[in-house]
């Protein structure tokens, strides 16, 4: 993963699968630098992402919530088709941004 | 429905198992020349399946899991995930959208993106038995015996 | 030595299933970081005796072909590869180089394969009750849990 | 399958994989050439196989029967050095070229 500070911008450049076994060290990463930058908005970059299930939806859901605890905000990015379906299960789109 | 050709892999409920059950997939998938969007649609619906057994079936501590596929003629693929831990109580109730009995890292849409992505879902429920998950999807593909 | 992980596959002695047992051990031994060669062997060696149990062991017809697949601590691999069939009778001779009790088309090399790319093969054989191969290969890829 | 015939030499550009699943369709089509054309020579070309176990020195085995049955040779070219590997357990060097 890569991880890019511009300003109050952070952005995270995910690769691989997502799935329940590889997530908590994706979330563990993003918290860190979450918690070293303080940033106004995450970005979560998916473009790199070859596989994911509902437990990205999870990820996703979960850095809401920790962004928002801070008056920060989410905003998700290169989601390919199939992975957007299922983002937009989650009524997601009501409280971040999906592009 | 005339069977043609099918498997079974049983494993622990380890999750880096789920990456495996999901590669197990495919390549039985594969012997029927699917598109590629099916076997991604099979694979995302095999992996919520199993990691659902993971997560939810043996809370305390690793259990196994059983996966059968099956290939019926015409190319209809059914995919059994079965394991022996808590079951569901209210199986209705566990399979409505963001409905989740665990924490903050599981949202809830596991079995919303099963139906999603396979042609049927069937779940059968056992409490302290097990749970058994059917999924079935027929693949375009051309036929292979 | 501590099990880290393992499968078990039940197929049908279908040759088409040589490609997917092949397909099943490769994304098991790639859990643990292998190189590609390592995969390759591995998938070679399995090849050889998984097409043994279709086309030696079950001469009247269809039969089971069991694989186990055992991951233990320091990275070594092994694959046991059963069936239920004719069993071998003089498993010495059969393992001879070039030796087949088959037609033109099989070369007799198959347990030569298997010896060549795994570290260790031991076969036992039960006249009319089947046969059992045990391929054992350490991987040198870095170990995952 | 390529085929090619150029004067007395046919060649067969195998491709895929060889296993005894797949071997017996891969035999036909060069057997069904090898009648066709009455080469004096027949190469198998294996540059493009991507995996092959003892089921393709059987392959060969049958087709170096085939062809000095009519007194023509058999060439091999293009083996992977594993693939190599496993046709030079058979001994077969001594009875057709390997390139
Ligand atoms: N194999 C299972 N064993 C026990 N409970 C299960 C199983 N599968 C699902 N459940 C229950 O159903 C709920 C909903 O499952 P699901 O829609 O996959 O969402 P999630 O896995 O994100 O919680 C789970 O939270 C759990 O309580
Ligand atoms: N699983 C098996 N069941 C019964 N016989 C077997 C089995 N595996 C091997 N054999 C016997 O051992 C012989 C040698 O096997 P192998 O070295 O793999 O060469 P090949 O398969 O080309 O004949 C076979 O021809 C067969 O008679």
């Amino acid at each position: 993963m890569k991880i890019n500070v511009n300003g109050d911008i952070l952005t995270a450049h995910l690769d691989g699968e997502i799935d329940h076994h590889s997530a908590p060290s994706v979330r563990n990463t993003v918290d860190e630098a979450v918690f070293m930058h303080s940033p106004k908005k995450l970005i979560l970059d998916f473009s790199d992402i070859t596989f994911m299930d509902s437990s990205g939806v999870g990820l996703i859901m979960g850095r809401y919530k920790l962004l928002s605890g801070k008056n920060g905000t989410v905003e998700v990015r290169g989601l390919k088709k199939r992975d957007k379906r299922i983002v937009e299960m989650s009524g997601l789109k009501k409280l971040i941004e999906i592009r | 429905m005339k069977k043609i050709n099918g498997f079974r892999l049983i494993i622990p409920s380890k999750s880096v198992n789920e990456g495996f059950s999901r590669a197990v997939t495919s390549a039985f998938a594969a012997l029927c020349d699917p598109t590629v969007e099916e076997i991604c649609d099979i694979k995302t619906a095999v992996s919520e399946a199993v990691t659902n057994c993971i997560v939810h079936a043996y809370p305390d501590g690793e259990g196994t899991v059983y996966i059968d596929g099956t290939l019926y003629e015409g190319n209809v693929l059914k995919v059994k995930i079965r394991d022996r831990g808590v079951g569901i109580a209210d199986v209705r109730q566990a399979m409505e959208p963001l409905f989740t009995t665990a924490g903050d890292d599981r949202s809830g849409l596991g079995f919303s993106v099963m139906e999603s992505f396979s042609d049927k879902v069937s779940v059968r429920s056992f409490p302290d038995k097990g749970t058994v998950v059917t999924l079935t999807k027929r693949l375009a593909g051309k036929e292979k015996k």
